[in-house]
């Protein structure tokens, strides 16, 4: 393959980023103090909550599922943590090992989601839809008022600084995304975690222990909904009963931007990653631009939409390059055979 | 016990109830109404039976249906995303003979027997006010030129529309202000984001922050000024809707002002009412003014209700909190409920 | 006849004709310049090594697939492409590859969906009933037109296809792409009778096998595809097994080495690898007991729905027994999940290649490593150059026809899937290998390296038990074969006996005289 | 098969009219003013907005995909219909014109969705979620404040009522959902429709149009939605920027419940308004009941879950009857060849 063609076809492979890097320098351009570092860290910032969500849900669409109880975990998990910490076992719990209980709600509540799907057959649209529900019901029983203030370390992921007024946050979540990349391309269980998303039958056939994937699955998207969670509520410094609500759309969205699919066994953490960052950037970019307030919502749908439009060219755009590779090589084939009988 | 229980009961004897339908339940200020409702059912001996409108004005009207194949004693309507579309179930409420309390918002058509509230665009104007006297006095007595961020509700919400009226036909007369906005939908993770932008985008020609009501969105204003480094004192945050958390940042000096709502006691009030007109009180009449001692809201004008095709409307009084009360004034719903939200500090 | 009745082809008879068609997928050259002329009333042959170009071709004859250049000419009418639509009016109708019936619909509704019997624009369900009743009859399949396609066999899906395209579509041309591959004996005779039938209306047939005895027996004339190309278009009279063979792969093809009667490899006085005893699972088999020894092939022979895939599948954890017992090396296994089986080193491959074989959508590495990956990884923590290597080895082992390493196996012909599972479960170096019907649909020469590899690789550490659809393939291969008639064992040969006849007669359910 | 076999199969397969009667009773017994003519009324009039939603979904989803958009249209098609006649057209449209025009909107809105599924292959998840985001904004920016009063004729089918007080949103509701009962199992139009969602490889080799088939599938939930739209803006008698928010996700959980599934080919209408009417009966008896406020919504996920958990019992228990009548006809075979060996 010719060198052109292959960096042709790299580019393509990641359009995504592609598609970023043009975003990007069209606001370089029009958006008033967009490129100023100010602003892209706080792109970056912004996006790290639904960053988060978009990766869990990236991931259950990996093995070819959903999960729509995440936007519930995100305030459900902080929730029961600091209820224990402050009301129910006041005293008795430190801010770390509060956010270790944090983590392992958003875990307890993966597992029951995952048991329910992987062991008992049901549906998962509706038995994450009515864990919802459900979660978001006790959280408005439980927390009437906002929870806060928060301990200082509780909030140290939320809203710590780090060198170059950097919050934390943002290194955390690109940690999350390197690692959850490196495990599903280079190790075994990530392997067998995309080959049940590819096809749950056969690798169930093939020996994998693919409800044991599926349960894996919605563990992993809960601990990541909590870890959604305590960024939220270390930047807002409180916990309310409405955080994360409506953000689950807007997962889905950044999931299948990021080349995830319905289908399972496509998309790549990077790409999820890629997908957030372009919603935070639209986003962004429009506020910055001072687009009126009610249209902001309007533009958001269509700029989304133009990203889909893109990426279907992409596919017509690759198929074409190739054809055309194919069609050079066989003429030239051709031509040699040609020869040959020439000479012959 | 026994004594009491006749005393409280209605005319024929039967313990009286009322239906009463919350917006949503994610707002402290609703959970004042619901506080207030059931305190004031539990000293009269009626019960409120309280419903989730979960936003949304079919479901309103579905609750509504409920209550009237009950047969509901009396009715209060907390709180309404849309003002205009549960008129047909008011109107309902009305043919079935049922007398209606309006708390926060009032219904825009059919007979409301009253609407309690403080009133929604001067209580803004209040606040506007008290912001561009911020601004004032932080720019040695003058209105420098300069941009005002206004962070709003939901905009699908008529309660953004008139706190921006109110706030407007402030800052208006300051044509050097330049008002940007920023939807920041009722919750502090869409206020934040948006303050973080505005900043970045005018950064120091930002002269003021205004957030509608900082009971909601107040504490996400507040981390991404500080986030960007910078001081909040020096944006004099001002609104209307205080609740615990704009207590707690009026404490830390970190918002200038806020008015406040009376939602506990326009509850009580709305049941005290109710129990009355069903026991052949008199309630107060249009012309009236309600007062009472030691009530923040006290002296209420009762008028025409404006919105509504019949019926009256007691403006409450707004006090703004902490020029015109203290912030650890006791008679604050804020305070009085503070058992419910103070947390165990560690 | 006049000149002017003389057809666009410049022929008399000829009902389809494609001029110069080439096909380019991104990455393969599926058809270069192919031409095929096909007469009125002739059943034609196609046929070539997986890969070759088959599907492709009738593909575009049925107009599921676009060519990239030629012409196509249906009676007279000229196209540069078809639609399935216009493909459909012109009266030609498909049966692919791999059987795609609505699982959720009656036999009687797949059989007219797309020609429904309609009254007042309203569908006639009365009328479409009792008709599919006579279809069914008429073409001797004991299936009730109201079952659920879901409780049919896969060889009965298939064969319902076949009377679809028959006797509902009514088609002028009628397009087989390896149906006899997945039909069981009865149903194969069914289908012959009823090309018999229809070549005897004056319509046309087109058959795709990799069988070329079938192909001889059954064609007027063959096409040979290879590469992409045709080969030539000869009369069925004028070839043989060998030559056909030949123009198949290009070479002159070697006669089978192990017609000629190998020796059993395995050693008698080891223990049994594995050994059944009394399986049992309601409705599907029952007692079922034997023994399997390192080194040895079990044939298991049997009717379609004789309950052979159902024993595979139980004894690889797939739908575990109810009753009976596994010993694998002597000691008691419950065995009631795939990976267990795993573990124990029994691998299964499976009859329905599209479902439970292929991970259609991964590349063809990620197919043939899942099951080593520990192989290829340390700490659970792959070795991509030794993943990349290992890959390489497989498939240069079994000939897969692929592009790369990482393209994604859906886009391979059905014959090279068929190897990347082969490929999977081989490399693992199990115990016990469970074949379940491994020739399903591969060319010949595939189908020489599947043996082989089973001969020669998997032999050496495994013992294996092997089915397939017809009996000349376990003939070839197996040392032992078992017959399973309604469920049950009702006999066993082993090499020394094996005769065609005999064991026909035993699938049918008659005794075997003397049984060893 | 024996008649008691077919009765309890016949019950299973229709569990979501068991379900619904076993909860009805229960209901009866233990739900004040539950069984009122007023409040059997009441539950069927709230259902009828719902209940379109739900088939419109439904309906996509037997043809294999799903619609987001649906709620945004309730909204938007209305909205622009009554823009026209009020706004940019004043004078010139009356009312009945104005209905067909809100339905036209919403069947333009779905042929869009449609064609860019169907024919430029567009991912139907993103395609609808950007619809959903768009008209939701277009929306808030057009109608800032509610339209109204509106025409009679307008609200007409949201808001008269008949002989016995029934409002003639039930009547127009159950015939819609007869006429759609109908078309799929007795036309060729919709066996075809059903056909693509079972297998759409197999039906397009057999030669239906299936593209056809999914953009009307998107133009019939379009206009559904539209229908959905006409009802609610007649029982608000307003035109809000609000109307159907948050409805999408309970649609699915109907169409759900009433036996589609997100892999296409099941379902019937009946059954979906089964499932419609559950949901509603739900939220109805939970405020009868005067469960806490707090507690109502969680209460609502809890009880769609028990749902859930009933049909998935119901498949275990229908495969179960199914193997033991197997096993039966085997014994018994297998008895008759042993008396005719006896008796040979
Ligand atoms: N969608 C596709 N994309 C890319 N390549 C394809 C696609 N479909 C088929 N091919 C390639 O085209 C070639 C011909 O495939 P085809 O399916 O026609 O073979 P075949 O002769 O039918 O083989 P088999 O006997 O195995 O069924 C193969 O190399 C295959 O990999
Ligand atoms: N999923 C299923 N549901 C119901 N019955 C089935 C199912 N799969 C197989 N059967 C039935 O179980 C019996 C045994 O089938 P099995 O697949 O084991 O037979 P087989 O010998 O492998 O034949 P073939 O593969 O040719 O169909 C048959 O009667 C078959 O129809
Ligand atoms: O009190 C106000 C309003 O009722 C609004 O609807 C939400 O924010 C609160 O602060
Ligand atoms: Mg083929
Ligand atoms: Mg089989």
């Amino acid at each position: 393959m010719p060198k052109k063609l292959q960096v042709q076809l790299f580019l393509l492979d990641n359009l995504i980023w592609v598609i970023i890097a043009g975003f990007f320098l069209l606001n370089v351009v029009i958006t008033p103090k967009f490129a100023t570092y100010d602003n892209l860290v706080n792109i970056f910032y912004h996006s790290a909550i639904m960053s988060m969500l978009v990766l869990a849900q990236g991931l259950v669409m990996i093995i070819g599922l959903l999960d729509l109880s995440i936007e519930s975990i995100l305030a459900f998990a902080p929730g029961i943590a600091l209820l224990l910490a402050t009301k129910w076992l006041p005293g008795s719990i430190d801010p770390i090992t509060c956010i270790f209980i944090t983590l392992a709600v958003g875990a307890l509540v993966g597992l029951f989601n995952g048991v329910f799907i992987a062991k008992i057959g049901v549906n998962p649209f509706l038995q994450s839809l009515s864990m919802l529900i459900m979660l978001r019901g006790v959280v408005l029983f439980l927390v009437p008022f906002s929870i806060f203030p928060l301990a200082k370390v509780y909030t140290y992921a939320g809203q710590a600084r780090m060198v170059g007024n950097i919050p934390v946050a943002i290194p955390i979540v690109l940690i999350i995304f390197i690692i959850f990349h490196f495990i599903l391309q280079h190790t075994t269980f990530g392997r067998y975690f995309v080959a049940t998303g590819g096809n749950a039958r056969a690798s169930f056939v093939s020996g994998i222990n693919t409800s044991k994937m599926v349960i894996w699955a919605f563990v992993i998207s809960g601990i990541l909904a909590a870890v959604a969670g305590l960024l939220a509520a270390g930047r807002q410094g409180s916990i309310s009963n409405s955080m994360g609500d409506g953000m689950v759309m807007l997962s889905f969205a950044g999931a299948i931007l990021g080349g995830a699919s319905l289908d399972g066994g496509k998309g790549t953490p990077l790409g999820m990653l890629g997908g957030a960052l372009l919603l935070g950037m639209i986003s962004n970019s429009l506020n910055l631009l001072g687009v009126n307030v009610s249209l902001v919502y309007a533009t958001q749908g269509a700029l989304i939409f133009l990203a889909i439009i893109i990426d279907r060219v992409r596919e017509k755009v690759r198929n074409h390059l190739l054809h055309q590779e194919q069609v050079k090589k066989m003429l030239c084939h051709e031509q040699q055979e040609t020869n040959q009988l020439a000479i012959g | 016990q026994s004594e009491k229980k006749s005393e409280t009961a209605g005319q024929d004897g039967k313990q009286l109830v009322f239906g009463m339908i919350i917006k949503d339940p994610t707002a402290p200020f609703i959970q004042a109404f619901i506080n207030g409702a059931e305190s004031k059912a539990k000293e009269l001996g009626v019960k409120v039976d309280i419903k989730d409108g979960q936003a949304d004005s079919l479901k309103i009207m579905e609750l509504m249906d409920n209550f009237i194949v009950q047969k509901v004693d009396g009715f209060i309507m907390a709180g309404a995303v849309d003002l205009k579309a549960i008129v047909p179930g008011v109107k309902k409420l009305n043919e079935a003979g049922i007398p209606i309390m309006a708390l926060d918002t009032s219904p825009e058509g059919g007979k409301v027997d009253m609407f309690l509230s403080f009133d929604i665009e001067q209580s803004s104007k209040k606040a506007a006010e008290a912001f561009v006297q911020g601004i004032k006095d932080r720019n040695g007595g003058e209105v420098p030129k300069g941009v005002v961020v206004e962070i709003t509700g939901s905009l699908e919400d008529m309660f953004t529309q008139a706190c921006t009226k109110g706030f407007r036909s402030v800052v208006d007369q300051y044509p050097q202000l330049t008002v940007v906005q920023g939807e920041g939908k009722w919750n502090n993770d869409d206020s934040n984001k948006r303050t973080s932008d505005l900043i970045t985008r005018y950064g120091k020609e930002i002269k003021g922050i205004y957030v509608q009501t900082p009971d909601i969105m107040g504490a996400g204003v507040v981390t991404a000024i500080e986030a960007a480094g910078l001081n909040p004192k020096d944006y004099g945050i001002t609104g209307i809707c205080m609740g615990p958390e704009g207590l707690q940042l009026i404490n830390e000096g970190k918002v200038l002002a806020i008015v406040e709502q009376p939602a506990f006691e326009s509850a009580q009030l709305a049941v005290q009412y109710l129990y009355d007109l069903k026991n052949g009180k008199e309630i107060p009449k249009i012309g009236d003014t309600v007062t009472k001692d030691n009530a923040l809201w006290s002296p209420a004008k009762v008028i025409e209700n404006p919105w509504a095709d019949e019926g009256a409307y007691m403006v409450l009084q707004g006090p703004l909190v902490p020029l015109e009360v203290k912030a650890d004034n006791p008679l604050l719903w804020e305070n009085k409920l503070s058992s419910l939200w103070k947390q165990e500090n560690k | 006849m006049p000149v002017s009745a003389l057809n666009a082809a410049g022929e008399t008879g000829t009902v389809l004709r494609l001029s110069q068609i080439s096909k380019i997928y991104p990455g393969t050259v599926a058809l270069h310049n192919v031409n095929l002329d096909v007469q009125k009333g002739e059943v034609h042959g196609i046929i070539g090594k997986n890969g070759a170009g088959k599907s492709t071709l009738v593909g575009i004859i049925a107009g599921m697939i676009s060519p990239t250049e030629g012409e196509i000419f249906v009676e007279n009418k000229r196209f540069t492409a078809l639609t399935r639509i216009i493909s459909k009016k012109e009266k030609i109708s498909i049966v692919p590859q791999d059987p795609q019936v609505i699982l959720d619909f009656t036999v009687a509704e797949n059989l007219f969906m797309g020609d429904y019997i309609c009254r007042n624009r309203f569908v006639n369900w009365k009328e479409i009933y009792s008709r599919a009743e006579q279809i069914l009859k008429k073409a001797g399949l004991h299936i009730n037109a109201r079952a659920k396609a879901a409780d049919l066999s896969i060889s009965e899906r298939q064969l319902l296809l076949v009377l679809k395209a028959f006797y509902v579509e009514n088609a002028g041309i009628v397009i087989l792409d390896e149906v006899s591959a997945s039909l069981s004996q009865k149903d194969e005779q069914i289908l012959y009778k009823i090309i018999d039938q229809i070549k005897a209306t004056g319509n046309t047939v087109l058959f795709i096998s990799h069988r070329t005895d079938e192909l001889l027996k059954v064609c007027d004339r063959v096409t040979v595809l290879r590469d992409g190309r045709t080969i030539v278009t000869e009369s069925c009279a004028d070839l043989n097994r060998e030559k056909l063979s030949s123009l198949i792969v290009g070479e002159e093809f070697r006669a089978n080495k192990r017609t000629q009667g190998s020796v059993p490899t395995c050693d008698m006085n080891e223990g049994p690898v594995l050994s059944v005893e009394n399986l049992t699972r309601l409705g599907f088999y029952h007692n079922i007991t034997f023994q399997l020894r390192k080194g040895e092939i079990l044939g298991l022979a049997g009717l379609r729905g004789s309950g052979r895939t159902e024993i595979l599948k139980s004894i690889a954890g797939i739908e575990p027994a109810e009753g009976g017992l596994i010993r694998v090396g002597g000691t008691v296994r419950r065995l009631t999940h795939p990976s267990q089986a795993l573990k124990e080193g029994i691998v299964y491959l499976p009859e329905d290649r599209e479902n439970e074989g292929i991970l259609g959508t991964l590349s063809v590495r990620e197919n043939l490593i899942l099951n080593s990956l520990p192989a290829v990884s340390r700490g659970g923590v792959v070795n991509k150059a030794r993943e990349r290597q290992f890959t390489a080895g497989v498939i240069e082992t079994l000939g897969i026809k692929t592009a790369s390493q990482e393209q994604e196996v859906n886009q391979l012909s059905g014959g090279n899937k068929q190897k990347v599972v082969v490929g999977r479960i081989a490399a693992t170096l199990p115990k016990v290998v469970l074949l379940d019907e491994p020739t399903k649909g591969v060319d010949i020469s595939a189908k020489e390296s599947i043996l082989d590899i089973v001969r020669e690789n998997l032999c050496k550490t495994a013992g294996i038990i092997m089915t397939s659809p017809g009996l000349d393939d376990l003939i070839m291969v197996c040392d032992r074969i078992l017959i399973l008639y309604r469920g049950e064992i009702t006999g066993e040969l082993s090499r020394a006996d094996f005769s065609e006849g005999d064991l026909y007669m035993a699938v049918q359910g008659n005794k075997i005289e003397n049984p060893s």
